[in-house]
């Protein structure tokens, strides 16, 4: 069980491995951001399945907080990148 | 399957550190960065440093990407991407660097048990009960004062660049549209709930002021974030003495000690002395970065003419005997 | 045993659709499937994944807080995906920095 | 075991990464980034000392150094982006003159 | 008592901090009333009775933190004691309320910070201590808010932080190694080895970078050149003594006993004589007058380096105490001087606007007492007896003659000579006859005092040499005296 669940992070460390060539590539900042924001739900996995595979318990509560603050750097990314002359900026 | 994972932790930390070197766009850098900080919480975990992931959780994930990508923001320069290209064989003596330190870890004796003997032996005797809390707070307690001396100095030195009285950032109208709104209220209480969580918790298991302070801090943020009028309206008095309780009362702690004739710093028996140190300082914690993660905006509320006058009257330092 | 069982195919299952999300956010064309991609197999996948790890934990409050993760997870992650589509709608070009 | 020295010299390696890192970008925002990676090799550095053989108990002393470290770390890195932000608005430059200015001392 | 020394700076920083008010320089004025005779206090305690160590908190060694007093930490304890309370008055008249609010606190942090370096005894609180140190200087550093300063300012900030990494990761190879923080714990446990090199290696570069030696000094003429002149004098005069404090700590106290230090200690030689010829020679071509001071000071951190081939390459050598104090002497010396200069050039700007050594025409008539002022530091530090920068250069010559190694001479003979063209050069520019009179503001006269007295110290601790030097023997070798003692 042990086993299998390391296997999982592993595997999962992988996918970011592999997400990270999106971010390299662009073109896009907002194609970056996605990526970001993929990686942060899969280090909570991630943290999760470590926290079950080394039976410690209290690597849950990291998890949660990367689930809870994952947002911030989303919002921080399209605050003012809204053009103002735009007419429906999300934050106006 | 450790070893596996081991190896493909440090492996993708050393690919993402040379990637941000080397990233010809300051945004891809700074996205990497924050996914640099996923990676190193993720090493916490397996080094089995809980306090240090939720840490790196709460420092990587909330503050830091924030405050580099409003600066990256506040600086941007369309197409004017320049590296030191010419620097690049720089590569090469910290390689060696890296080659020499690397053959003097082959020689460390990993199985040195270092100090958690001695703390073993310190928790006897210490009203903590958690040892990295008791290590923060009663064995080391006055790297821990200073390093709040450290954020004061921080905010302070802020203030300074920015001629300011206290942090008051620009204030964002509040969003506009409802999932904003709907985000913030969910979010905002969660996040002072798992602060308060984590500082009870540190008593006894990971967690504490550090991590209590640094979460509240992105609370702070998200506040602001979310263009809320709360912070704005905190009075300067306030203010100011939540960025310094936790520091006044490592202090009280210390002058406290000299009276009774103790060594500086040495804490009284009383349980309720320690848990007030460290509630405050988590408190102060949280104000301090909270300032230093939106203290650093370019006031935008004041127009022109009070920024020239502000640059004139920083300029020239003069003599009060003059006037 | 049986519980063992169950948690390991809900776990494959929730790698499955990161898998999905990672190839989805390699191979889509443009933007907006990517983000499509992304967020929809990425929140089934932590799902069953937190499904899975439920399945394997046994008591009540470590189950009650991978729930609130998860949530959080969805709430975080669905408004990420909203704000980051507003923001490429109303962002007309998209050169790099 | 083996796990300690994969950590150390993951560790090495990003300190000496950043520090080229520093030498190497004119950009101010990027030179602070890769400060961040140099603290990150070290903080890494001292946990790997603190956990040798991976299991076990954990050495609190650089857990609690490293929790100091974080917090000093992240300060002075607010303080410095701030006056990146300042020159940035003061000169519309993101990097610094190498020559010291012959204008008038200050008082 | 030696709390008092951490503790009073940093009630009055709050207080500071709290309450800025009109009445903000007072947390300044009290302070530096205080800390005088708290040093003075500190210094007789252990010229009395010796070295000796508290444990904070009440936790003795490896666990807790210590504060060591020897006679090296109460010799600089002095010097800052001095130096920072004739700057903090000199201070409480130059800046206006604006500028106070944000100089009173950072500087009065900073004060405690430098305060605890001298005492320090933990490895990893060294580095807590010389962020803080770091951070404020840094502010302080662009307090005037120009673009220059800023950007001298983020300069050193990035230095300094790079310095304190490598510093933390060679904190991080000595506990791997043996375990422990404490300096004095280490001094017995550390055997030589690859691990203990790295950590010397790591340790020595990280504090040259924040002490400004040769290849690492790029920073400091902007960074003490641009700022306020109250804060340059902080910075040339005290913050690069406590990383060079820390280091000479760490050589003599920890390192040398392991018998590392043979090879490195003439490297750092070298470069303490190339930075003194080079830093003497751009002091000579400056078109500014602090700008003149700021590259002093680089030269004047090389001739500190001297006493590292002349301390630790032979195992007590008969020449050990020779050079000890005249690198003390030095220090102290350079200290005082320099604070001197840089407030004299800020007496200077005050009245006359400008600090480019052309517009100095004639100030030897209108500011004859900062004029005095320059005189007297410029003997110090050229080393014309009976100054402090005299006894210090003799001290070293005595040392090189007797060690045989008479290459290290150069730094003293050709460095005086070039400290005599540039302090000559100020001075002739200072006496020459204006064509036309320069508009000039009249300069207050606690400002005018304030240098010429911190000038004065620097030649008057020439007479005082033997008790300093008695301080010195009598503890200089930390590690053993306290062995005795405990």
């Amino acid at each position: 069980m042990q086993i299998f669940f390391l296997a999982l992070a592993c595997f999962l460390i992988l996918n970011i491995l592999a997400g990270l060539w999106r971010v390299v590539q662009g073109p896009t900042p907002a194609d970056r951001m996605v990526s970001a924001q993929l990686f942060g739900t899969t280090g909570v996995a991630i943290l999760l399945v470590l926290a079950q595979a080394l039976e410690a318990p209290y690597i849950r509560n990291a998890a949660l907080l990367f689930a809870l603050l994952m947002i911030m750097a989303v919002l921080s990314f399209v605050r003012k990148s809204t053009p103002k002359q735009g007419q429906a900026g999300n934050i106006k | 399957m450790a070893l596996f994972l081991d190896i493909l932790v440090a492996f993708s930390l050393v690919a993402i550190a040379w990637r941000i070197m080397r990233a010809p766009g300051h945004f891809q850098a700074v996205v990497l960065f924050i996914t640099f900080g996923l990676l190193l919480s993720l090493a916490w975990a397996r080094l089995n440093s809980p306090d240090i992931a939720l840490a790196e959780a709460a420092v990587g994930a909330g503050l830091a990407g924030v405050l580099l990508l409003d600066t990256l923001r506040a600086v941007a320069q369309p197409g004017k991407v320049k590296t030191g290209a010419h620097f690049s064989w720089l590569l090469l003596p910290c390689l060696l660097l890296a080659g020499l330190l690397t053959l003097s870890i082959i020689h460390i004796q990993p199985d040195s048990q270092g100090l958690a003997r001695a703390v073993e032996a310190g928790m006897q005797t210490t009203s903590l009960e958690y040892p990295v809390t008791a290590v923060l707070l009663d064995f080391r307690g006055y790297d821990t004062w200073l390093e709040l001396g450290v954020l004061l100095a921080a905010v302070l030195g802020l203030l300074c660049v920015r001629r300011k009285k206290s942090i008051r950032a620009p204030l964002l109208p509040a969003p506009a549209e409802p999932v904003g709104r709907w985000l913030i209220s969910i979010l905002l209480p969660l996040i002072l709930l798992v602060g308060g969580f984590l500082l009870w918790l540190g008593a006894f298991a990971p967690g504490g002021a550090f991590q209590a302070g640094v979460v509240w801090a992105a609370g702070g943020v998200l506040l602001w974030q979310a263009g809320h009028p709360s912070l704005g309206a905190l009075p300067v008095s306030l203010w100011r003495t939540g960025a310094v309780l936790g520091f006044a009362l490592f202090w009280l702690l210390a002058a406290t000690a000299l009276i009774r004739n103790e060594p500086m710093l040495t804490h009284p028996q009383a349980k309720a002395w320690i848990l007030a140190v460290e509630y405050a300082a988590a408190l102060s914690i949280a104000v301090c970065l909270t300032s230093l993660a939106i203290g650093g905006q370019k006031s935008e509320d004041r127009n022109q003419k009070s920024e020239v006058r502000d640059q004139r009257s920083g300029d020239r330092c003069q003599i009060t005997n003059n006037r | 045993m049986i519980f063992d069982i169950l948690s390991i195919l809900l776990c494959l299952a929730g790698a499955f659709f990161f898998l999905g999300g990672t190839v989805g956010l390699l191979r889509f064309p443009d933007n907006y499937s990517r983000l499509h991609a992304l967020t929809k197999a990425d929140n089934l996948g932590l799902g069953f994944i937190v499904l899975g790890l439920v399945l394997a934990s046994p008591t009540m409050p470590e189950i009650i807080k991978l729930g609130l993760i998860w949530l959080l997870a969805l709430v975080g992650s669905s408004s990420a995906c909203y704000f980051i589509g507003n923001y490429i709608y109303h962002t007309p070009s998209q050169e790099e920095e | 075991m083996h796990g300690f020295y994969i950590y150390a010299i993951t560790a090495i390696l990003l300190f000496c990464l950043g520090l080229w890192g520093l030498a190497f970008h004119r950009n101010l925002l990027r030179k602070i980034v890769a400060l961040n990676v140099m603290a990150g090799g070290v903080f890494l550095f001292f946990i790997s000392i603190a956990n040798p053989d991976q299991s076990g108990e954990v050495d609190p002393v650089p857990q609690a150094m490293v929790l100091t470290g974080i917090v000093v770390a992240i300060s002075l890195t607010a303080f410095a982006l701030c006056l990146a932000r300042r020159i940035h608005e003061k000169t519309g430059q993101n990097e610094l003159d190498t020559s010291c200015s012959i204008e008038d001392g200050d008082g | 008592m030696e709390s008092l020394l951490v503790l009073v700076p940093l009630a009055a920083a709050m207080g500071s901090f709290l309450a800025p008010g009109r009445g903000i320089a007072s947390w300044g004025f009290l302070t530096s009333l205080a800390i005088p005779a708290l040093a003075a206090g500190t210094a007789m305690d252990v010229y009395q009775h010796g070295a000796r160590r508290i444990s904070l908190g009440g936790w003795a060694e490896p666990l807790g933190i210590h504060l060591h007093m020897d006679g090296l930490s109460v010799i600089f304890l002095i010097m800052t004691a001095l130096v920072g309370a004739l700057i903090s008055i000199y201070s409480a008249f130059f800046f206006k309320r604006d500028t106070a609010r944000h100089f009173w606190p950072l500087w009065l942090l900073m004060w405690a910070a430098l305060n605890s370096l001298f005492m320090v005894s933990d490895i990893f609180n060294a580095y807590v201590v010389l962020e803080l140190v770091t951070i404020c200087a840094a502010a302080l550093a662009v307090l005037s808010g120009k673009t220059e300063s800023l950007q001298a300012g983020l300069r050193y900030l990035m230095v300094a932080m790079a310095g304190s990494l490598a510093f933390l990761l060679g904190v991080g190879f000595l506990y791997a190694e043996t375990g422990m923080l404490d300096m004095f714990m280490l001094s017995w446990e550390l055997q030589g080895g690859p691990v203990a090199a790295a950590a010397f290696g790591l340790m020595t570069t990280g504090l040259v970078m924040k002490s400004a030696l040769l290849p690492f000094h790029f920073w400091l003429p902007p960074a003490h050149g641009e700022a306020p002149a109250p804060v340059s004098a902080l910075l040339s005069a005290l913050v690069i003594k406590g990383s060079f404090f820390l280091l000479l700590r760490l050589w003599v106290g920890v390192f040398e006993p392991a018998g590392i230090t043979s090879h490195a200690a003439y490297v750092l030689g070298c470069l303490g004589v190339l930075a003194v010829l080079w830093g003497s020679y751009q002091a000579l071509i400056q078109p500014r007058l602090k700008l003149i001071i700021a590259y002093s000071s680089v030269a004047q951190v090389g001739y500190l380096f001297l006493m590292f081939p002349l301390l630790c390459t032979v195992p007590e050598a008969p020449w050990a105490e020779k050079a000890w104090a005249g690198g003390t002497y030095q220090a102290i010396s350079h200290g005082l001087a320099k604070a001197a200069l840089f407030l004299a050039a800020g007496n200077l700007i005050l009245s006359t606007g400008t600090d480019r050594i052309h517009y100095m025409k004639n100030i030897a008539s209108r500011l004859p007492m900062t004029t005095f002022t320059l005189g007297l530091a410029g003997i110090s530090l050229m080393g014309l007896p009976p100054s402090g920068g005299f006894v210090a250069k003799w001290m070293f010559m005595q040392a090189i003659l007797e060690s045989g190694q008479w290459w290290w001479a150069v730094a003293p003979v050709l460095g005086g000579l070039l400290t005599a063209g540039y302090v000559f050069r100020i001075l002739g520019y200072a006496f020459l006859l204006a064509e036309k009179e320069p508009r000039m503001l009249p300069v207050p006269f606690v400002l005018e005092k304030i240098p010429l007295i911190l000038a004065l110290c620097s030649i008057l601790i020439g007479f005082r040499a033997e008790e300093i030097i008695f301080l010195l023997q009598e503890h200089m070798l930390w590690a053993i005296e306290v062995e005795g003692d405990s």
